[in-house]
């Protein structure tokens, strides 16, 4: 007999995020819900997953709970390996020491590209305007493997981004190194609130992987505003655990702040 | 000549060798006692149409008093250099105090969005990295730096970032001009009168800013001896030949947090990330900025005694902060 | 690739996609042990031909007891980064070990400065400046960095630095390639078993050379706890990922200084100055480091507990060292 | 009644060089002599100098005695105001923050250009080799105003040096700023165990000051391998004081292995 579980859409791509996360590797992680995932990951499945933020916190373990908003405050960088500064940080990914970089988005494109600057109109005389790059550009350039965390809504799934903030594999197959970006290096994964994608081999183009158990694949990619491809089987992620959820509610996130969302729910 | 203009792009570029005429006629290596309030230190060292720069965030020691002096001057036409900074753009803006912005990270608020929207603010992105990079060439001395990243992404038309080939691989490699700021505002945990000055924690680029930057303003919650910082030079983040003025105030990163002096104040931080308008713009700015005569009415009058401890009490975390 | 050659000039170059795909795939970033003693880390990680980097001075906390070490295996071809070095390179180069050097400081004492004019060693000037340079390009991951230094000078000739025009300014300016060695040695006053490390004082480019080289020996007067760190991180130099083997050596840095734990003896670097040619060379290195088995024999038989008493009771400054 | 002085060349160059110190600004200080100059001039004249070494020692306030050889040590970097790293020393003196300079020399020519690499033969195949540029090069390259500091024998004053190790004014006027040299930097002074020279305004040729008293200048210029210019009016320097030589003998050099060198005497 199965059990229902109740979640929202956040919390469901906060928990993916973190079973995704590989112990004993580095991870550069960017601003807002990124940061949930890294210490929801560290506390539950990678003791040492070894953080890195852009200001220099090197290896951080968080105390809880999270903080809203901060980056740079003493809960997020308890306990760091060592503390140094931006250009520090941005030394240790452009070395190749960067296992893993994990970004936020307010849109991405079939080939990983990520805008995270404005939406609408243009660059001069934008719709409107949100955050811009941060450090996301340094890190989806020098990261090994990016991975990109993103609210399942169709219309961020765009065939071009209206602004290249970050990059992604650009215009296809060699366009990062021949622009100049570290060879081997691109997005990993993106891990929405419904499903997770990756990137094909040869087109670099994304792909489904797998989608939130009891949801159909055909309804999580109809509304995106480009096509995916499909992997060849469809596989299906468990919704979140009631320790997932567990230490979401109680221990990171109190006031619920941050694991708002759009209810949801799925079988145990 | 300080800005640059390359088809719409401006920026801030000075050449190497006017920045070090400055350093050389300008910046006095006398360790001088430099105490001043915020009044008279914004007023002395910061002028309408300067290129101001800060360290670290909003919300954890960012050099909030300062700021509101520079909004209660009513300062004009400021450059911002907006790295790993939230609130502060908003409030230079919505003040009419900046006018153009180099991003780094514009947020957050809807505030802020909606003035580069409308035209009120020019914004140029040079992402947060190319903005340290720029200021470790400006503190090097050099006209700009390398860098394998920028490269593909639209910020290289909205910035002044160019691509050059590598004489060593013939790679494409982005490079990024010198920034020398004229202001830098740096928060720190304990300075001497002469302006030397540690900070406990992480910074951005504070040793870049202070190297890189015309005048450096430090402003300090502890005011200790300078006998303290050469018994222990490693803890030394900026020598007092850097550093124009030392002003002492406490609470300074208010509403952020000082790390392990106090904690973020929650609620005044939502208030300001909830302003939506100008009207409601005007009334925060009326009620804890304008309306105050300084940073310390404004800590009597608009914070208060009792939540000032209660702050300090919420700083828990010591280990490491030393 | 990772040596080049233009003209007369051979520059040790990588491409960093190169360096990338080493750190990539073998640097593990798992907290493990790895303590070895000096034989068996030299042995495992130093190899013939190799191009290797030390980091302080000969006679302050330079690694001392992994130079002998390098000596006793007798390695060949090494290409050796002699900056803010002395006596080093001679003993590296009487020994046979040392058939290049990248200079840097090439002192001091007459023997090393014969080698050079016998052809028994190649040299190249990159000057400190340069070589400091080099190893934050390829600490950084960027195939070179400018600086306005070089310009104008012979070095310019005998070594692979080039001179660019700026993209922004026009100016002249000097570029130096990349430096990425195969191995660092680091004396340190503290390290964990896993490889943090914690170095009080100055430093060359500690942790550039541990950023930027394929491969990291540290050595350490101390061994501690490694919640030691994660207590204090203002205080680590050297995250543990950076690092390949940890070498508990006491008295690492002999004959030269320890800061606050020994000092210099002055006797022995007198002696180790005054070898004039090759019978006292190999009377130096027979009698101090081919005779004994090890750091610790060389310590018991050649030193002794009671000089070394007299060298730590000389080391009376701490002020600044913790 | 004039007394007379009896001291050794070393030690006249150090005094001299110590006098030419001027307090409040910033000295990038070079190994070997500069060391014992700038701690002379420390001591005795000018208090709050600010020394910088290159493995980036800001400020030390040195302990006597002088520890021979070393720069790194706790002796020479007591109570700094700084501890940093190369990379930042030079980052200091690159951005225009170092008043003067000082450096020892091999060889010194007419427009102070510093050979410290080798003399004679070729660099492949030199007669004697040096110690080469360490730091010096920067040092000569970035400090607003350099002091050479060099005994004063014959062959050191050559028309051409052997090898450019540290640049002065190159070939001429401009010559610097055409080669990108920062504008407006250049050597000032040639402290010598005889003399004291600058550099012509117009030509930027070496220009003999003045000399030890009780010197002829055209003696102290006769062995020289090029003829400087002349000042206007060559000036008398007076020989050490008895402070100078106390502080130096007693204090900072108690072995006598830095200040040994030629007999001279002078009238006090």
């Amino acid at each position: 007999m199965s059990r229902t579980i109740e979640f929202t859409d956040t919390e469901f791509m906060i928990a993916q995020g973190a079973r995704l996360l590989e112990d004993g590797k580095t991870f550069f992680v960017g601003w807002g819900i990124p940061q949930v995932v890294a210490i929801l990951g560290q506390k539950l499945y990678v003791p040492d997953v070894i953080q890195l933020f852009e200001f220099g916190a090197v290896g951080p373990q968080s105390v809880l709970p999270f903080v809203r908003g901060t980056m740079g405050g003493p809960q997020n960088t308890y306990r760091s390996l060592q503390w140094l500064n931006m250009n520090w940080a941005f030394a240790y990914s452009g070395s190749g020491y960067m296992d893993y970089g994990m970004l936020g988005a307010l849109q991405v494109d079939p080939y990983g590209n990520i805008n995270s600057t404005y939406l609408g109109g243009t660059f001069r005389k934008p719709e409107r305007r949100f955050a811009g790059s941060g450090g996301g550009n340094q890190v989806a350039s020098h990261c090994w493997k990016t991975i990109i965390v993103i609210k399942h809504e169709g219309r961020r799934f765009v065939p071009r981004v209206d602004f290249l903030t970050s990059p992604g594999y650009l215009t296809g197959p060699g366009a990062r190194e021949k622009a100049g970006l570290p060879a081997g290096t691109g997005p990993y994964r993106v891990v929405t609130s419904k499903a997770l994608f990756g990137f094909d081999g040869e087109t670099k183009r994304m792909s489904l992987l797998a989608v939130l158990r009891g949801l159909d694949p055909r309804d999580v990619v109809k509304d995106m505003a480009f096509r995916p491809m499909m992997a060849k089987e469809i596989g299906e992620i468990p919704p979140p655990t009631d320790e997932e959820l567990r230490l979401l509610r109680e221990e990171i996130d109190p006031s619920r702040f941050l694991i708002r969302g759009e209810k949801m729910s799925a079988s145990a | 000549m300080k800005i640059r203009k390359e088809g719409d792009i401006e920026y801030r570029f000075e050449h190497p060798d006017d920045f070090r005429r400055f350093v050389r006629d300008k910046k006095s290596r006398k360790a001088e006692p430099k105490l001043f309030s915020s009044k008279e230190a914004v007023s002395a060292f910061v002028a309408d149409g300067d290129y101001i720069v800060y360290d670290f965030s909003s919300l954890t020691r960012g050099p909030q008093a300062l700021i509101r002096e520079v909004i209660r001057q009513r300062k004009k036409d400021l450059w911002v250099c907006a790295e790993f900074t939230l609130h502060e753009s908003a409030l230079l803006v919505g003040a009419g105090c900046a006018t153009r912005i180099d991003v780094g990270f514009l947020g957050y608020g809807s505030y802020i969005g909606q003035a580069v929207c409308e035209g009120r603010v020019r914004v140029y992105e040079w992402t947060n990295g190319g903005l340290a990079l720029r200021m470790l060439a400006g503190a090097r001395g050099v006209p700009f730096l390398p860098t394998r990243d920028l490269l593909g992404s639209d910020n290289m038309s909205v910035s002044a970032a160019k691509v050059v080939e590598d004489p060593y691989t013939g790679l494409p490699v982005a490079v990024v001009p010198a920034l020398n700021p004229d202001v830098a505002f740096l928060h720190v945990h304990q300075a001497d009168i002469h302006g030397d000055a540690r900070i406990f924690g992480t910074n951005l680029f504070a040793l870049e800013a202070a190297m890189a930057s015309h005048r450096v303003i430090v402003s300090a919650e502890e005011i200790i001896d300078h006998d303290e910082f050469r018994k222990d030079p490693m803890r030394t983040t900026i020598p007092y030949f850097l550093v124009d003025a030392v002003v002492h105030a406490p609470f300074g990163a208010y509403p952020g947090a000082m790390p392990a002096r106090y904690e973020i104040d929650l609620p005044h931080v939502d208030m300001l990330n909830g302003i939506r308008n100008d009207l409601q713009m005007q009334e925060y700015l009326q009620e804890n900025i304008y309306s105050v005569a300084d940073h310390e009415e404004f800590l009597d009058k608009r914070v208060g005694a009792r939540r000032m401890a209660e702050l300090r009490r919420a700083a828990t975390i010591m280990e490491g902060y030393r």
